[in-house]
């Protein structure tokens, strides 16, 4: 299964305070591709870089098959783009920027777009500037959506929209995916939303890459364990050890692990400790173990 | 290509919608204007020396309406990008090159309206109006110099707001340079006289701007 | 049918999902033949991915519950008699040992847990 | 000079005591003759001096001639040669057989490097000139030394600007075309028209009586000539009053004012352009011997002499000159070819400059 997006030891840099080095990243195709990280870790630089926005010092982008950013025009007739902050000129009415963005798109679907309209209750004669901020979000998916495009980079696509609007782009988006089996590179905040759809995660802190999984192994594989009797110093476990407390009250402590299989439990009687509970943590509470861990220890994958 | 062409020509006359009606407008009165007041047969032979004088008086508006035509419309093709930082045209699935392209050809198309209302206007003026003997109307010349000082403005404001603000910094920085060079040589009175250099290659000659100088008379020996 | 579907819970969406259409058919909500919601339908409807509902109505495929015709959607199948009421039975072993898990974590002795049931019980079959 | 000898006679005796009075005058007498006697010397030297000039000018230098012409040159990289036989072709065409008493004296010329800051003899007689000129240049250096031979007083007052032989005719009528339309006279645009005897009124070669009507036909004109000509001049003193009157348009007040000008200061409509082309065209129609027919009778008036050198009369001449002048219109003066092809240069450029706009921006 090749991959939609190929990033290769990716080096960039913004001025003094940001950079990105050593950057690899593989999205594969027809799948939905969540990409966590807190504000300023370099997402939205990592999309400018995939969309040929922004030129890489050195490294290899490749995007459909196609190397970036010298492939930019052939590339972007495939590939939808929805901004963090909406890119659109304020001064033309809906449905000047649908018949703007229709002439530059050989696969333009118009059919879907007058659909979409209907559905997302877009007022074709309102003038860009002036709609609420779910319909300009809206509008835009509608125009990434439009283009049947074979990868859709949405940046914060739903990030501050009421539920109502984000449940209707979601659905949309998904309704598409199904259809067309396009990729989606979604980067948000509402780690709710990407665990429901994504089937690919990777979490991303200032400008390294810290893990890229598929989402069932990385959930299943964080787990808080609460630990008897443990040795201070424990030699190569099977697992990877994000964080180690001392449990407030009862003796034990809170381990929070990553990688864990069930059979690893084995492991602690070896060492002559015992594994009291596991417990399951959902995306959320991974992330945030995972990005603590990450700036304590520094650890790369 | 065709269908973008005509995508970007939407959008930029929505954006330059004003700018060029008026300039049309414009176009069309000055050459009706300039002769109708003079052109007063009763005046006999004093009619020639004052239609001369009126033309010559009102053929200065020419350069200034091509000036700010190709100003306006450089500023009302790159405004919008500019604020949206040009992410959306940077996402288009075309070359940098053939947008800009397209925009400078967009605008090209839309300063033919004035362009027209000038040629219209000034045959018009020339036919309605009663020249005395011995002079006569220039309407197709008087056009066509204005069309090229059109389009060479518009040319050199469309290169410098294209350019990123690197590119306006620099030329602007060149000009600043070039009078302080001035100021200093004046000041230490080293006779340098780069203002009448500067003049000279850009207005005679084949400079940028000598469309601009010489005779922009409707009416003419 | 569907309502409830947790994406953070451990248990992975397609288990749930498949649980969820096995209940039914169990208790009769799904005839045989019946169709079920298309994949399209479904994932736009609980906003999940269709790649799950995909795994989900596979997995339902292998055990036998439904079958997949391509292009005219997915259908429950005809099951034998017994089979439901296997089904049925599994599923209150299964909650009964979710039930029990809960009760140890919560420190509730089996006593106190079977004075309870028989109380419930009783008042029910009254 | 007697009031400076009495300060220095009133200044020296205040400074002295009176005893030496006679002496005083005595010794200023005394210094008078010897000055005179100075500067009669002076003036022998000064005679002694130009001869010598006019020798030392001509010596080591050849002459050329080439026709009536005869000019004396040291030797200099300048083309004299081609540009007597230049100078001649036009000076015969203009002057005809006249032109063979030119020779009576030679012209002097002095041919010097622009460029070296040497200190040279000061030429009094002949012209000095640097000798990096063109052929073009010195035909024309020729052509404005040369005088035209017996030019009369009448004649030069009448055209009001000396005769030379050109090089370039077509420019004199193509300004005289564009005087024709543009004069602000009623006369002038009558002439343009055809109207030959308004013609002969502003060229001033018909009957002179009552130019000012003859050249200023209409109240208007009248009013703009003075409002715009003499405002200043009538500004002042007595004739303010009636320049006011003639302000509102009153045509009487006009007319007296121009009619109070000293005679031969009303503007004569056509410039001398005009009448230096009717003296060409009459010269080039009467054949070799026009210029000396021309200065044969100076006192006759000027129609008749035109018309004699011409051998036609006057009236055709006029027409003649008319029609010369109609046919040559100047050339529209659109926009030079170049600076079409210069403009869209330009606009190409500037539009490549844009398409070179960065794409790397953010």
């Amino acid at each position: 299964m090749s991959d939609t997006i190929q990033i290769e030891r990716l080096h960039y840099r913004a001025g003094k305070n940001f950079e990105i080095k050593e950057l690899d990243l593989h999205v594969p195709s027809g799948s939905i591709y969540g990409f966590l990280g807190p504000n300023g870790s370099g997402k939205t630089t990592t999309i400018r870089l995939v969309l040929g926005l922004l030129r890489p010092l050195s490294g290899r982008i490749t995007v459909l098959g196609l190397p970036m950013p010298e492939q930019h025009a052939r590339v972007l007739g495939r590939v939808g783009y929805v901004p963090e902050q909406p890119h659109l000129d304020s001064t033309l009415t809906v449905r000047e920027l649908i018949d703007f963005q229709a002439a530059f798109y050989p696969t333009w679907d118009r059919v879907r777009a007058e659909e979409l309209v209907q559905r997302f209750e877009l007022d074709g004669g309102s003038l860009f500037g002036r709609l609420s901020k779910g319909q300009k979000a809206k509008l835009m998916i509608l125009l990434a959506l439009a283009q049947r495009g074979d990868l859709l980079v949405l940046d914060e696509p739903t990030d501050g929209l009421d539920p109502v609007v984000r449940r209707d782009i979601l659905s949309a988006l998904l309704t598409y995916v199904s259809e067309r089996g396009a990729t989606i590179f979604i980067s948000s905040h509402l780690v709710h939303e990407l665990e429901r759809v994504c089937d690919w995660v990777a979490v991303m802190d200032n400008g390294r890459l810290i893990t890229e999984a598929p989402m069932e192994k990385l959930k299943q594989g964080t787990k808080r364990l609460v630990v008897f009797g443990a040795p201070a110093e424990i030699v190569n476990p099977p697992f990877r050890v994000l964080t180690r407390e001392s449990a407030n009250g009862g003796g034990g402590e809170n381990w929070v692990v990553g990688n864990w299989e069930p059979a690893m439990t084995s492991y602690f009687e070896g060492v002559g400790a015992s594994v009291r509970d596991v417990i399951d943590l959902d995306l959320e509470d991974g992330f945030v173990e995972l990005l603590r861990s990450f700036r304590k220890g520094g650890t790369g994958r | 290509m065709i269908a973008r062409f005509r995508a970007v020509l939407n959008s930029q006359w929505k954006w330059s919608r004003l700018i060029v009606v008026l300039g049309t407008v414009a176009a069309f009165a000055i050459p009706l204007v300039s002769l109708q007041g003079a052109a007063r047969a009763d005046r006999g032979a004093l009619q020639a020396q004052e239609l001369l004088r009126a033309v010559q008086s009102w053929g200065t508006l020419y350069p200034l309406l091509a000036t700010a035509l190709g100003l306006l419309m450089a500023i009302a093709a790159w405004a919008p990008d500019h604020r949206g930082r040009h992410i959306h045209a940077l996402t288009l699935p075309l070359e940098r090159w053939r947008y800009v392209l397209l925009r400078f050809g967009a605008g090209g198309v839309l300063l033919a309206a004035p362009i027209a209302a000038v040629l219209i206007g000034s045959s018009l003026a020339v036919l309605t109006a009663t020249l005395p003997p011995g002079l006569q109307g220039y309407p197709i010349a008087l056009a066509v110099r204005f069309a090229f000082a059109v389009f060479v403005a518009y040319a050199v404001f469309f290169a410098v707001s294209a350019g990123t603000a690197r590119t306006a910094g620099i030329i602007l920085g060149v000009i600043a340079a070039v009078i302080l060079v001035q100021v200093v040589a004046g000041m230490a009175n080293i006779d340098l006289n780069l203002f009448g250099a500067a003049q000279t290659v850009l207005l005679q000659g084949p400079g940028p701007l000598a469309v601009f100088t010489g005779r922009w008379m409707l009416v003419d020996v | 049918m569907f309502h409830g579907i947790d994406p953070r819970s451990p248990i992975p969406l397609y288990v749930q999902i498949a649980e969820r259409v096995r209940l039914a058919i169990a208790t009769g909500a799904l005839g045989s033949a019946a169709p079920l919601p298309s994949v399209r339908q479904l994932a736009a409807e609980l906003r999940i991915n269709p790649a799950t509902v995909i795994q989900a109505y596979r997995d339902l495929e292998a055990q036998g519950f439904v079958e997949i015709r391509h292009g005219a959607g997915t259908f429950v199948r005809e099951l034998a008699p017994g089979r439901r009421a296997r089904e049925r039975s599994q599923h209150a072993v299964a909650l009964v040992r979710k039930m029990l898990a809960e009760a140890r974590r919560s420190g509730v002795s089996l006593a106190e847990l079977q004075r309870a049931l028989d109380t419930e019980l009783g008042a029910k079959t009254t | 000079m007697s009031r400076i000898l009495g300060l220095v006679l009133a200044a020296s005796l205040l400074a002295t005591p009176l005893r030496g009075q006679d002496s005083l005058m005595a010794r200023l007498r005394r210094q008078a003759d010897s000055l005179l006697s100075t500067w009669r010397e002076a003036q022998l030297l000064a005679d002694v001096a130009d001869s010598l000039e006019l020798v030392r000018a001509t010596a080591g230098s050849d002459t050329i001639a080439v026709g009536g012409l005869r000019i004396i040159v040291n030797p200099s990289p300048l083309p004299w040669r081609e540009a007597a036989e230049r100078a001649w072709s036009s000076i015969d065409s203009l002057y005809g057989s006249a032109g063979e008493d030119l020779p009576r004296y030679p012209y002097i010329f002095r041919a010097v490097d622009p460029d070296s800051g040497v200190r040279r003899a000061v030429l009094h007689v002949g012209v000095e000139l640097p000798w990096d000129l063109d052929v073009r240049a010195t035909t024309t250096v020729l052509l404005s030394t040369v005088v035209a031979p017996d030019f009369d007083a009448a004649l030069g007052d009448w055209l009001g600007a000396a005769l030379r032989p050109t090089p370039r005719p077509q420019e004199d009528r193509t300004a005289v075309f564009v005087q024709l339309v543009t004069v602000p006279s009623e006369a002038v645009r009558a002439c343009f028209l055809g109207d030959i005897s308004r013609c002969k009124d502003v060229l001033q070669v018909g009957d002179s009586t009552g130019l000012l009507e003859r050249w200023y036909v209409t109240p208007a004109e009248r009013e703009a000539l003075v409002t715009e000509g003499f405002s200043d001049y009538f500004a002042r003193g007595a004739t303010a009053p009636s320049l006011q009157s003639c302000r509102r348009h009153r045509d009487d007040a006009c007319t007296a004012l121009l009619r109070s000008l000293p005679p031969r200061t009303l503007p004569r409509p056509l410039d001398h352009a005009a009448r230096i082309l009717l003296v060409r065209t009459a010269l080039r129609a009467g054949g070799r011997d026009a210029y000396r027919r021309l200065v044969a009778r100076p006192n006759a008036a000027i129609g008749e002499r035109l018309a004699s050198a011409a051998g036609m009369d006057i009236d055709s001449l006029v027409v003649r000159w008319r029609n010369d002048v109609i046919a040559s219109r100047p050339r529209p003066l659109t926009l030079p070819w170049w600076a079409s092809f210069a403009a869209l240069g330009w606009t190409a450029f500037f539009g490549f400059c844009a398409l070179r706009s960065s794409r790397w921006r953010l």
